[in-house]
């Protein structure tokens, strides 16, 4: 059983991976708006409309911050697809970024109409569930950021299971709440939903129903991803993971962004995310 | 406004320009056709090949420092074979020079890798790479040691007709003496400069942030030291260099052609811009123009340095 | 919140905090008063001092390169009979450390300018500058040769009582080497590093930007290279080390104390903040309490490297 | 004759230089505004009262872009001390920049509000010309950009000489035919004024004059202040040249802005033009 679901999943995987690939786009782009959400959370409004035709929930971009001395773009989820917020034509696009150093910092200070330069589509972007697979989602704080895309193109209202350190950190838990069939939220101080790690939730939501009715997507902090992996793969449930990993070009040069998966040889590969992932299948995963 | 002759040679190649990009900066090229035309480059030096694939160093192997970055990539790479079948053909399409850069962990196998290679249609010459810093095998030895890059650097000469560039190592104490051993071994060029090296820690872990502890330092905040030990070698020997280290626009190809350089390669650079090598051929085309410079190659080696008081 | 611990000793020499200011960066400290409270800092080291006093290099003497500068002052001073005439006196005023930075175009040159300063009151201790490479006879060649290193060092130890701080150049093939050799010839202490040598073209006039051609880089570029410097020489020896080299802020500190460093000093820094070494240590101290971290000694060689794989 | 004069102009000078010894200040301020005069030429405003109140003219200030990525901080004169464009009581000063690299590029894209570092009051200023004696300013292009304060404190009204390769490159050529007695212009492609260098003018100016009733004050690009000087000190006219260098402190202590002066052992000096300058007398100069 574990091995017939993990070998879906894989397929599944693989079948994303042979679309025709989409051109990169390099653009410059303004500042349409930067929101901020609280709690160093941000929300980063553009247009690009040919960018925003080709991109797939999952896929993201390396964004740079010209005149700012910083030298390498950063690597950021697309949140927002044209549709996924507002209903526009105009191609607008929304990344979801909390502030964690230096670059994060320099964009938190952009106003309306700075510049920006875009590299994307980058990344495979998520397979989504069959029609009639439940998605269940499981994102730790500023990890939800892929999910509303997501939301947006599955054809089964998702479980949405969202965690955090603390309230400020879940900075798109309203949206959610109305767009999902159901969310379920944890937080480590306990300021909302149940006290504790997301894992509890998921556990319980899992118990006692088939694994063949639903699929997990997580997003968040790698122990997070892992204790979801060491959940799933056992138990043979589909589940996709988007990964992170320091990046300098975001579209397969490097080799910086490697994460270690099992080779075919039976040795740790090692895997760019920015081209074979950034979502990969968890029983992929040599960590 | 004159149409400047941009062309130049080094090691007996004849490049249409001279931006080429640096070697583990362009993947093995066909990867930015996206992004650019590939026919209108000086020229493409490939990732680092060894004999066999090799899978390089855990994560992370990559942090932004300063108008800088560290790697400690670990030489991942297909291996020479697969180049062979799977990318030479493909790049041959493309109306511009091919360098294969080399590394092996011994002697034998920069040897193995040299004779591979020899006589690829296509290949227009091997770059060795005598010193990464990133692996304990990967040749650092060959790139600080005078001896050692001298013997290594012989024997791949003997085992391939193509042209040979050796690629030194910045950190050393003398680099003038690591140029005249590689000369006087045969090489028809030199590139420089690899990497320096470096180190980030994470604060809050305690931790190099690199899993490999130390990285190689490349980007803007090396050029003012890769400009100096360009102009150093141009001091001590006469066979042509290929600068390279942080350069992002035309105005400092030009620092590099003034200091000695024939021609350069564009690194960091193309991880932040995908199109920058192909910018700056237009760049530096405009830049000639604008000036009333009929060829490139009035510019190398020009730097005048007035008499001192 | 615990009122964090600053103290820390160095070449028996007690700081009440790891921040002092670098040579040549900090004048004779009497230019700062203006900015900050002396007596904050942990110390300080004066512009380079010789025997007499010196005129330096004609301009340009600095220019900006990307998150750097580079400087061929030529070491100009006014000579070690002013500043114990003249500021020395007015240094002991204050509740901080002094310390003299020394160099000499000779071997008999750094013993004289030792011999001066030995004995004189409120004077810590001396800094012996080995590796500046800015001027033909500033000593860059006992900053790269390990005898001459070895031996200009045993000559100023034989004059002074005080103790003796060798401040070592990152220009070499492998610093371990010149680390061992300062210590085994008496040095309490090293200091690392001093400015890496460049240089930047003025395309235009197709001159270099400065009169000396070359100068040494400093500033947060070069703050990967001298944190792995730290390290390496971390691992070679025993004595302490003083961290230099691109420190801006408290997060700077606490790398180079983590890669072995018992205290730091801020160079660059004080030209673009003039408050900056004061500023970084309240910075630190913060950050040592948000932490609940009772002793900045803590952090020394608090590096941790995992397992690789 | 000549050695008379010269040190009339040596005297004033030392008078200058002991002077009580204003405290430096390191502010950060906000742009008031960042107005384009055209061919690169900008005048930025900022407010900032105590150090307007310490100000004068021929001083400078250390400017930092912070959050730029440029390292060090740009020299600038004060154009603008407050009533020199307009009277307000707010310590508003104005700064007449050209944009010719990085530093000063990134200044140009400044929009009001963003936030610049302010070293200063830095130098020793101009020496004010005796009442009676004429004050004759010698400004090449961006090199005017003192003399609008300095206008301002002169009891006499000065003959300005104002010299560029071209009309967009004489920004303040309006006021300054408004403010000054007299205003003698040269261009080089002889877009206005004579064609020419702005020597020929001068020249033609202190011909039959007695050197008593005026003083050069001149500042510009080096070649043109050595011209000056070589006309000046032979003759034995009162003339002080404002200088610029590369600095990286710009309050004496990185010793990287000295020019070569006559020391008093007969050798050259290298005299710091931060403290020491940037204002010089003409016959101090060993170039
Ligand atoms: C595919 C992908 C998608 C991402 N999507 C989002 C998103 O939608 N919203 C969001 O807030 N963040 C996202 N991140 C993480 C985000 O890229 C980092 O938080 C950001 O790069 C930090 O940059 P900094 O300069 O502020 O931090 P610093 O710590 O100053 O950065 C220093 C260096 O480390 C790298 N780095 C630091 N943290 C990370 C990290 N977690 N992942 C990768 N590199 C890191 C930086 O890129 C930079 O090179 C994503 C990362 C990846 C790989
Ligand atoms: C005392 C003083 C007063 C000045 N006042 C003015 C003024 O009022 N208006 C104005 O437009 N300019 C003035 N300048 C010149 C101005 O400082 C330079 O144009 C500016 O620093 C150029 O910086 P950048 O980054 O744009 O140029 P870049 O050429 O990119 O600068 C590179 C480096 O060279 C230095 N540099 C380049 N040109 C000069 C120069 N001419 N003088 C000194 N350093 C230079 C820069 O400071 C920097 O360190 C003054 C200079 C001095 C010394
Ligand atoms: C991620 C990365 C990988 C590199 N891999 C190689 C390599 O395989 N072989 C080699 O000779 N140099 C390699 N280099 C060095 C570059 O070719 C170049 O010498 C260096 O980056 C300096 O140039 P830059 O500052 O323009 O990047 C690599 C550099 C980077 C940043
Ligand atoms: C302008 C300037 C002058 C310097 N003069 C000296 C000196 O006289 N003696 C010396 O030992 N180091 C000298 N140094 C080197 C500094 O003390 C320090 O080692 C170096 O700048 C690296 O530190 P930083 O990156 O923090 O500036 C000088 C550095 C600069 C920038
Ligand atoms: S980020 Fe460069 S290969 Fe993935
Ligand atoms: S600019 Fe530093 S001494 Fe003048």
């Amino acid at each position: 059983m574990t091995g017939a679901y993990a070998s879906t999943a894989a397929q599944e995987f693989l079948q994303r991976a042979i679309l025709p690939k989409i051109m990169i786009l390099d653009k410059t782009v303004a500042v349409v708006s930067n929101e901020a959400l609280g709690n160093g959370n941000f929300l980063l409004t553009f247009a690009e409309p040919e960018m925003a035709a080709e991109m797939v929930p999952g896929q993201f971009f390396m964004i740079g911050m010209p005149g700012s001395g910083i030298l390498l773009r950063r690597p950021f989820s697309v949140c927002g697809l044209p549709g996924t917020f507002e209903n526009d034509s105009s191609g607008i696009l929304q990344v979801l970024y909390k502030v964690m150093g230096q670059g994060t910092g320099v964009l938190a200070g952009l106003g309306d109409g700075a510049p920006l330069t875009v590299l994307g589509p980058l990344g495979n972007g998520f397979t989504l569930p069959q029609p009639g697979v439940t998605p269940v989602f499981v994102a730790g704080g500023i990890g939800s950021a892929p999910f509303p895309a997501l939301t947006k193109a599955c054809s089964t209202p998702p479980v949405m299971l969202y965690g955090a350190r603390s309230a400020g950190d879940l900075p798109l838990l309203d949206w959610f709440r109305s767009h999902c069939g159901e969310t379920l939220v944890a937080t480590e101080d306990g300021s909302v939903g149940e006290k504790g790690l997301v894992t509890a939730p998921l556990l319980r939501w899992m118990e006692g129903r088939d694994p063949a009715t639903y699929a997990l997507i997580a997003c968040g902090p790698d122990p997070m991803l892992r204790a979801i992996r060491n959940i799933a793969v056992p138990a043979g449930i589909r589940c996709q993971l988007s990964l992170e990993a320091h990046m300098a070009c975001g579209f397969g040069v490097c080799i910086g962004c490697v994460v270690p998966t099992h080779g075919e040889d039976g040795e740790v590969d090692y895997t760019r995310i920015c081209v074979d992932g950034p979502v990969l299948p968890a029983e992929k995963l040599a960590w | 406004m004159v149409t400047p002759d941009m062309t130049t040679t080094v090691a007996g190649i004849e490049f249409k320009n001279p931006v080429l990009t640096a070697s583990g900066t362009f993947g093995y090229g066909l990867e930015f056709t996206d992004f650019l035309d590939l026919d209108r480059l000086g020229g493409l030096v490939t990732k680092g090949l060894s004999a066999a694939p090799r899978k390089g160093n855990p994560p992370a192997r990559v942090v932004e420092t300063p108008a800088g970055m560290l790697n400690a990539i670990g030489l991942q790479n297909i291996g020479v074979p697969s180049f062979l079948a799977d990318k030479l053909p493909k790049l041959r399409e493309y109306d511009t020079k091919v360098i294969a850069n080399v590394f092996g962990a011994t002697e034998a196998a920069y040897v193995e890798a040299c004779r591979m290679l020899d006589g690829a249609e296509g290949l227009a010459g091997i770059e060795l790479n005598v010193s990464c810093p990133n692996t304990e095998e990967g040749g650092m030895i060959f790139g600080v040691d005078p001896a050692a890059l001298g013997h290594v650097t012989r024997l791949c000469r003997k085992e391939t007709k193509l042209p040979l560039i050796v690629k030194l190592s910045p950190n050393v104490t003398d680099i003038r003496l690591m140029a005249r051993c590689a000369r006087d071994a045969g090489a028809d060029a030199l590139s420089l400069v690899n990497t320096f090296v470096g180190m980030a820690i994470d604060v809050e872990r305690r931790r190099p942030v690199l899993a490999n502890v130390c990285g190689g330092l490349s980007g803007p905040a090396i050029r003012p030291l890769a400009v100096w030990l360009t102009w150093q070698v141009r001091q001590a020997v006469e066979i042509p260099i290929i600068g390279i280290g942080g350069i992002m626009s035309a105005r400092d190809v030009v620092e590099f052609l003034l200091a000695g350089a024939s021609a350069v390669q564009v690194g960091t650079a193309s991880f932040v811009t995908p199109s920058a090598s192909a910018d700056i051929v237009t760049e530096l085309s405009n830049w000639l123009s604008e000036r009333n410079i009929a060829s490139v190659r009035e510019l190398i080696g020009g730097l005048e340095v007035p008499p001192r008081g």
